[in-house]
């Protein structure tokens, strides 16, 4: 057992990984000497030297296109897209590229890959560095999406999407780069599509992601206090996504409320309400209440980013007045 | 314009022959996909490469096998001259099970990693910087392996374009970047929308790299420049940048006539066809008629041959659709 | 009144706005004098000579990026990305400059612009050149999204995009080019965030977008015969969403099924179902089910592309199994 | 390494003075900015432009109040060069609603269209076709305006870059590119990454463009590039790009001590900072000790003043929140 931050597990998953598997490499901007913008890669430059751990250009679409043909080659790469809201500069190598090409080719090609990135907001960073795009690939079919929540998870999960023959969407959200908890010792490696229920409740079911689990997890104590008991359910991977778990944890309480930091149109949130409303139905003992980021680019100034992103406050809220309503 | 010295032997003349008979093959491949086009055998679209034959055929000759081929929309002759049976290409343009990826790639997307074809892009530019990364690959592993690029002149004003061959330099990467520059877009002049006048060799030097050119309608040509750029890359000594200069007689795609282009350019290209140029050459080498008549002979074996096999193909179902998504064979998004 | 095909309200669209508005521009890959790849802008460099209409090179950031520098500055141009696959090599110019920039801003900008695209399959053109992108610019706030199914449509909704002050991303479905229908004379002019009802049953709601549109009604037809009457909404604007309409139309019958040609994960109709059991949840009479593409890249083959996108068939099937179980 | 002539007339001492004020507005702000960081007033990222005020105030002094600029972010200096007050910048970094954009934007996204300038960019590359669109929209409307596009070194190697320089070049748009080299990215040295040693002006050539290299720690001959530069635009000769080689003081943003770079490079450079050499060279032409001491008060002054009126401003509150993702003012999605 260790005290471990967030930011200090992504290193540590990757030379895990790196240590075990000789095909595992990473590149991307600043990660080697600096270690990364976010210190995420402290130490991976100097434990496996220039050749395995490569700096790169601003050149987002040739990391990515890199990483795609050692991928389809025999490599395992591991890139790093700095900030999440950089993908949108090299989209077409993963969204038309590396998501199609097993399809397209009928299986003739595999690409195990992770792109990691750093999600979302919290860091008054401004509209161009702080958004949350985990629904921009969840809505590619051929990519796998992966947000851990805790540093724990951080490092099993880098260890599954690394280990994993198809392209995963590994997105690392930047508020939580400072938390830290106790992990063991050892190799911890977890399970892609599995979700965590965290807490168990009779009243309602909230299912979060990221930045907004230990979020969450706070409301839910809040209002336990209140009389309203709630399941606490940590998505953890959009592809593939868990629906055994989640429609039972939602079927049992027979409320669902999603709390997701991107803004609202089209978020995993919207998705799961439909499969939800598809298929338990007849479980469903009231509406479905989605609590996201309005529908706006994220803000800079600390005041307004605090009101934008759902606060532990606006989960209580929410929740308080639709259960007793 | 620079030429370099090919640190490579000629061919002779039994390998010319070859070369001669891989453009034949694509020729007549690509005619009989139109004709199937027009009997509507074919669907969707198609980019056929008539008239720019002595490219894919002379840099593959120079190519190893284990070497990789990376190619566009365009890619038929590309795909063809790496040794892939014509039967499951043309069935791929048809849509059949039996096609190269069983329909589910089309015509754009031909693939066949086991002939190091490790696919045909269609979104320009994109294949620049993933032909780095099975360069890197290669580099990495310690493998000679050569990646080969193909694109076109108007692929170059394209960002991928600049940030592929910047990495390529930078890391020293065994890829040869060949632009086929055959003067048009699709249906606008490229000169017209480029800052200058050869949009690949003109920027070499943004890169570090030797500027050169060749006659992309002289398969001889083609494949010295080839061979020499693609030892260098196997030496160790960086990515190269060829711009071979040619003409597609056909239009852009399949239904297009290509009526944008003036009669006197179509005509000026038609006479420099790279076919019946190297037909004349090889003749002058000592070739007989015969022999190359028994060529032309079984090429067209060849293409009639595919073609009923092609035909005969299944019509691909349901698992087929619902098939390799993923890696576990597999297209379930849910636990 | 005239005969119209879909792809010719195209150039009539553009070039009602253009006669209109001095300041409205045009530019694109092959738009001038080849008229289009699909053939939708033939005679409009005829008309507005080639200042105003220009082709570009193949350099999507550089059209995008024009046309937004040139919205904040005045003009009101439109931009042709030529297959909405393409979005990907553009993505940061929309999601990242073009629809953040009013908002961090504070006002100070206005982007009156027009970005249109072919959009969908149905034309065997394969993975790369065929997927439904809606929800890809419907996820991101700061972008209205239209979705004309008819070629009156395509004029009056073209022209209410040309005029709205903020950038739209109008989406043709390629399937529809070729479609021809009866047009009135003189200008038209709509309104955007407008669905329109299309028919009226009283047993279920059908609401599709864009090529999906014309089967939702051939299939409304079929149910009919089955004794299921169906009310079909044409979405034509899912930023702004019509809710208003939207949700009065499935309070109405009680049930909702949505049409979709995108993947499924993250469509727009997971987004309408979520506000569907959010805000009218007790009006429901049973699930909320979704008829989409599957969550595959498409196929290029036509019979395996036929399989993919939802059918006239399928749609029926899908209806009548749910409406008697 | 060319210069070109300018067609313009050398500064009088009048206006050296003002380029003196203009450079010592950008450093004390950008100081104070600093301590307000460390007292953590300043919240969020930013970017300080320490030991690069030259080149902000040179390219400034040539624009017209009309012209347009296009900065990073790394903007403060671009803006407040162009006139606009301290006192909105700083409260902006403050997140206050008397900030520029009323804290919505952040120090990333200084914007003021009273002032021409047009935004900045926080995503590399993004500005650059943005830039040339501004510039498109001046030719087509017939004004005189010019656009001018700061960037970084690092930033040369993206592939917005590249579209955006053969898309001037072929359009021949009024845009002035401004490449400042300070020869780092963030923390990785350029030369590393890049496939050319000067970044900007060996690329020139691949879009038929001059290269123009310009010491970015002198003001005056920054001014004179950028005046030759913006004539040329404005005279519908087309667009320019300017490398002008600088260095920043501190690190990439607040939290960065810079550390990865060597002690004698950062001495080097602090030896060549820009204001002192101005200082200097303000006295060789005449200017006495009190008239740059006064300039140097009343620089503190304003920044004092700012400071104030920065902090005094108010947290801005959900009416702001919701406002301006539309035209209409609103934030609504539906109807
Ligand atoms: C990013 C992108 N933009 C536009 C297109 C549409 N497109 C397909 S081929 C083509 C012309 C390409 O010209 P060139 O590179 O010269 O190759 P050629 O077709 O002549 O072989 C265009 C514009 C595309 N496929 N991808
Ligand atoms: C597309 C993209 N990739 C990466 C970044 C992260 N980033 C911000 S500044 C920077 C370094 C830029 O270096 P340079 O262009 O030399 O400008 P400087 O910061 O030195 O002024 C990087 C990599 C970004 N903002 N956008
Ligand atoms: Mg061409
Ligand atoms: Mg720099």
């Amino acid at each position: 057992m260790a005290q471990l931050t967030f930011r200090e597990a992504i290193a540590r998953g990757i030379a895990q990984e790196m240590r075990r598997d000789e095909s595992v490499v990473f590149l991307g901007e600043d990660i080697g000497a600096a270690g990364g913008v976010f210190k995420g890669t402290v130490g991976l430059l100097e434990e496996f030297g220039g050749v395995r751990v490569r700096d790169t250009p601003i050149s987002e679409q040739a990391i990515l296109g890199a990483a795609m043909g050692a991928a389809m080659t025999g490599l395992k790469p591991i890139a790093e897209i700095m900030f999440a809201d950089f993908f949108a500069v090299c989209w077409d190598i993963v969204v038309n590229e590396i998501a199609k090409s097993r399809y397209m080719t009928n299986g003739q090609m595999t690409f195990p890959l992770v792109i990691r990135s750093g999600n979302g907001g919290g860091l008054r960073f401004g509209a161009q560095h702080s958004q949350s795009v985990e629904n921009w690939a969840m809505m590619v079919p051929g990519l796998k999406v992966v947000v851990p929540s805790t540093p724990e998870d951080v490092i099993g999960l880098m260890a599954a999407s690394i280990r994993d023959p198809d392209p995963v969407i590994f997105l690392e959200a930047k508020a939580l780069y400072s938390t830290k908890t106790d992990v063991p010792d050892g190799e911890i490696v977890d399970t892609l599509g599995t979700a965590k229920v965290l807490r168990s409740g009779s009243n309602a079911t909230l299912v979060a992601l990221g930045a907004m689990v230990p979020k969450a997890l706070k409301a839910a104590e809040e209002l336990a206090g209140q009389g309203i008991d709630c399941t606490v359910v940590d998505v953890r991977s959009l592809v593939p996504l868990d629906t055994q778990t989640l429609l039972r944890e939602i079927s049992a309480t027979g409320r669902l409320f999603t709390v997701e930091e991107n803004p609202r149109l089209c978020g995993w949130g919207g998705e799961l309400s439909s499969i939800v409303s598809e298929e338990i139905f007849y479980d469903l003992d009231g509406p479905i209440v989605r609590i996201t980021t309005p529908h706006i680019p994220l803000p800079a100034a600390d005041a307004l980013e605090d009101m934008a992103i759902p606060s532990v406050e606006r989960i209580v809220t929410t929740v308080s007045k639709s259960m007793n309503s | 314009m620079t030429t370099t010295t090919p640190a490579v032997s000629p061919m002779d003349l039994d390998e010319k022959l070859a070369l001669y008979r891989t453009q034949l093959a694509l020729r007549f491949f690509e005619q009989r996909a139109y004709d199937m086009f027009l009997e509507n055998l074919v669907k969707g679209t198609s980019h056929l490469s008539l008239g720019q034959e002595a490219i894919a055929a002379g840099v593959a000759a120079a190519m190893k096998p284990t070497d990789w081929t990376f190619a566009t929309y365009r890619g038929h002759a590309h795909t063809l001259a790496r040794g892939v049976p014509m039967t499951p290409v043309l069935a791929e343009l048809l849509g059949r099970s039996n096609g190269l990826m069983a329909g589910k790639g089309g015509s754009m997307h031909l693939t066949s990693v086991e002939h190091g074809v490790m696919g045909s892009y269609a979104i320009i530019g994109a294949h620049l910087p993933i032909a780095c990364g099975a360069a890197w690959s290669a580099q990495f592993r310690g493998t000679d392996q050569v990646a080969v690029c193909f694109f076109g002149d108007g692929s170059t004003n394209i960002g991928a374009f600049h940030e592929a061959l910047n990495f390529a330099a930078i890391w020293k990467l065994p890829v040869v970047f060949v632009c086929e520059n055959n003067l048009w877009m699709e249906y606008t002049r490229t000169t017209e929308v480029t800052a200058v006048e050869n949009p690949a060799a003109d920027r070499a030097s943004a890169y570090g790299l030797e500027s050169i050119m060749v006659d992309g309608n002289d398969a001889d040509a083609v494949y010295e420049v080839a061979a020499a750029a693609i030892a260098r890359a196997r030496a160790g000594e960086g990515p190269s940048m060829i711009e071979a200069k040619t003409y597609r007689h056909g239009g852009h795609s399949r239904a297009d006539p290509g009526k944008y282009r003036p009669d006197s350019e179509v005509a000026e290209w038609l006479a420099k066809d790279p076919i019946p140029r190297y037909h004349t050459r090889l003749l002058e080498l000592g070739a007989t008629e015969d022999q190359l008549v028994e060529i032309e002979r079984d090429v067209v074996r060849e293409v009639d041959l595919a073609t009923e096999e092609a035909k005969a193909g299944g019509v691909p179902g349901e698992d087929l659709l619902m098939k390799d998504v993923w890696a576990d064979g597999g297209s379930s998004w849910r636990n």
